[in-house]
């Protein structure tokens, strides 16, 4: 039971880690990476480590995206200038 | 008792487990948020209910309470967010939509 | 293209090293000399439930100082680099009612739900790291819902300096009064397992939630406003 | 019995992440993978919760707060970059 718990939840773990590498659109890249985060936590519940898992859902869920965003609105604000 | 906790997050599950359908299913954004968060959020309440009837404590049954009221406090917010951003970047309806009142109203400019 | 190859295959190959480091995990029979002496003295010595905390912020603390210190680099570095001279006015979308309405109503409790992340630090998982994130959050809502919203550079600054001050003035109180730096034993250690116990960890705590949480709310406010 | 009825609304709430990931790999556009990643975080929630229970940590229920707490200010955050409000 907790043996496919952690198989399935691995499996979609690379397949999003995929998803980041390859998509073309940067903000989908974000949001796979908020979805790495999420099972990861899971993963570390799992493993018996919850104030790691408690670490990874603070940061990986709220944090970590906003930064990206912020970095991300920088860069189009940039362009945005350098066109007009 | 512990019967009853059992079946209650049964429900609970199957109404996550339809939200999830739905939210692969349905034709356009605005339908896919509709299940993705009333059918979820109906299933979480039940399924964190029945897990706390279940396993009757009473921390942990405050606990549990807790935890729905977040659920219940922040979930509506973040899609209320969501599908207003999806309407002003303009992302279609789908053809079978008979009402748009956001789009009637005069909208926002930047300010 | 080969790179992406590459990348795939290194991908695979790297969960294929992990996998038997999830499956085959067993608790281990015995601990090793360090782990041993922690989890069986770590309780009875210091008095914290949560043996996690005790190593952190006792036994490993000086590691911990290093940490919020690497942070604060970071916060520095940061301000450093994105110091931007001519600002062209931006338009920007006002955030609509309901998210104004549900951010009043919410910080407050984000906020309380923070602060009992970093109290409790000693009893349930959690700590100062995760508590001073939580708090950071709570700030980032209110930014993300107010668009003329700026954090003050100058009460941030004396929050992060004066936490980061205590903390090693409670390091140095230890070292006089009790065992070592760091020593949590110069407060009573109380009852086992309830709030007021564990001596100084619980405060040590809160001044890492407090130190953490501004300088990450630092970093935010320069990446997304610029000074006028 | 009691065990067997949790540990299938387990796996039917495990279904049901697999099933929004579909979503999140196909989903045309940003703000669709946004709505099926908000529907995975819910179950989610529910599953560290349901895991807290069976393995009789109830501390577990922790993790499920910061997660109930937090993970909407992501959301909002890319809503309101969409919108161009940030």
């Amino acid at each position: 039971m907790i043996l496919t718990i952690i198989i399935v939840l691995g499996i979609l773990m690379l397949a999003a880690a995929f998803m980041a590498l390859y998509l073309k659109d940067l903000l989908s890249a974000i949001i796979a990476s908020g979805a790495i985060s999420l099972m990861a936590s899971v993963i570390y519940i799992i493993l018996a480590a919850p104030d790691v898992a408690m670490t990874e859902a603070a940061i990986g869920s709220g944090l970590t995206t906003i930064v990206f965003l912020y970095a991300l609105h920088l860069v189009r604000k940039k362009q945005e200038d350098k066109h007009d | 008792m512990a019967m009853a906790g059992a079946i209650i997050s049964l429900i609970g599950a199957v109404f996550l487990f339809l939200g999830a359908l739905g939210v692969l299913r349905m034709p356009d954004i605005y339908n896919r948020m509709q299940a993705g968060t009333k059918a979820t959020t109906l299933g979480s309440i039940l399924f964190l209910l029945g897990l706390g009837l279940g396993h009757f404590h009473k921390v942990c049954i405050c606990k549990t309470i807790i935890l729905v009221l977040f659920i219940i406090f922040t979930n509506p917010i973040s899609s209320h967010a969501l599908a207003r951003a999806a309407h002003y970047i303009g992302i279609r309806l789908t053809k079978k939509t008979v009402l748009d009142k956001l789009h009637e109203e005069d909208r926002e400019e930047l300010v | 293209m080969i790179k992406r190859f590459f990348s795939l295959i290194f991908v695979v190959l790297l969960a294929l090293v992990f996998l038997p480091l999830v499956t085959e995990i067993k608790p281990l029979s015995e601990l090793g000399m360090t782990s041993a002496k922690y989890a069986e003295d770590g309780a009875a010595e210091l008095g914290a439930a949560n043996l996690v905390t005790s190593v952190v912020v006792t036994y490993r603390g000086l590691d911990t100082l290093g940490e919020v210190t690497v942070l604060f680099i970071t916060t520095a570095g940061i301000g450093f680099m994105l110091r931007r001279k001519t600002i062209l006015p931006e338009k920007k979308r006002r955030a609509s009612e309901i998210l104004k309405s549900g951010t009043s109503f919410l910080l407050p409790l984000i906020i309380l739900f923070g602060v009992y992340i970093f109290v409790h630090g000693h009893l349930t998982p959690g700590g100062g790291f995760q508590g001073g994130v939580v708090i950071a959050s709570a700030i980032v809502l209110l930014m993300l819902s107010d668009i003329n919203m700026h954090p003050d550079h100058n009460i941030l600054n004396w929050l992060e300096s004066l936490s980061g001050a205590f903390y090693v003035i409670m390091g140095i109180l230890g070292l006089i009064l009790a065992g070592g730096f760091l020593d949590n034993r110069f407060l009573p250690l109380g009852e086992f397992g309830k709030i007021f116990s564990a001596g100084a960890i619980p405060v040590i705590y809160s001044l890492i939630g407090l130190k953490v949480g501004a300088e990450l709310v630092g970093i935010l406010n320069k990446l997304g406003r610029e000074d006028k | 019995m009691v065990e067997i009825i949790y540990n299938i609304a387990g796996i039917i709430a495990l279904a049901g992440i697999v099933i929004a990931f579909i979503r999140l790999l196909l989903g045309p556009t940003a703000a669709d993978r946004t709505v099926a990643l908000d529907a995975m975080t819910i179950i989610t929630i529910s599953l560290i919760a349901w895991l807290g229970y069976m393995l009789g940590r109830k501390i577990y229920l922790d993790v499920a707060m910061v997660y109930a707490l937090i993970s909407f200010i992501g959301v909002v955050a890319i809503a309101r970059y969409l919108e161009r409000g940030l």
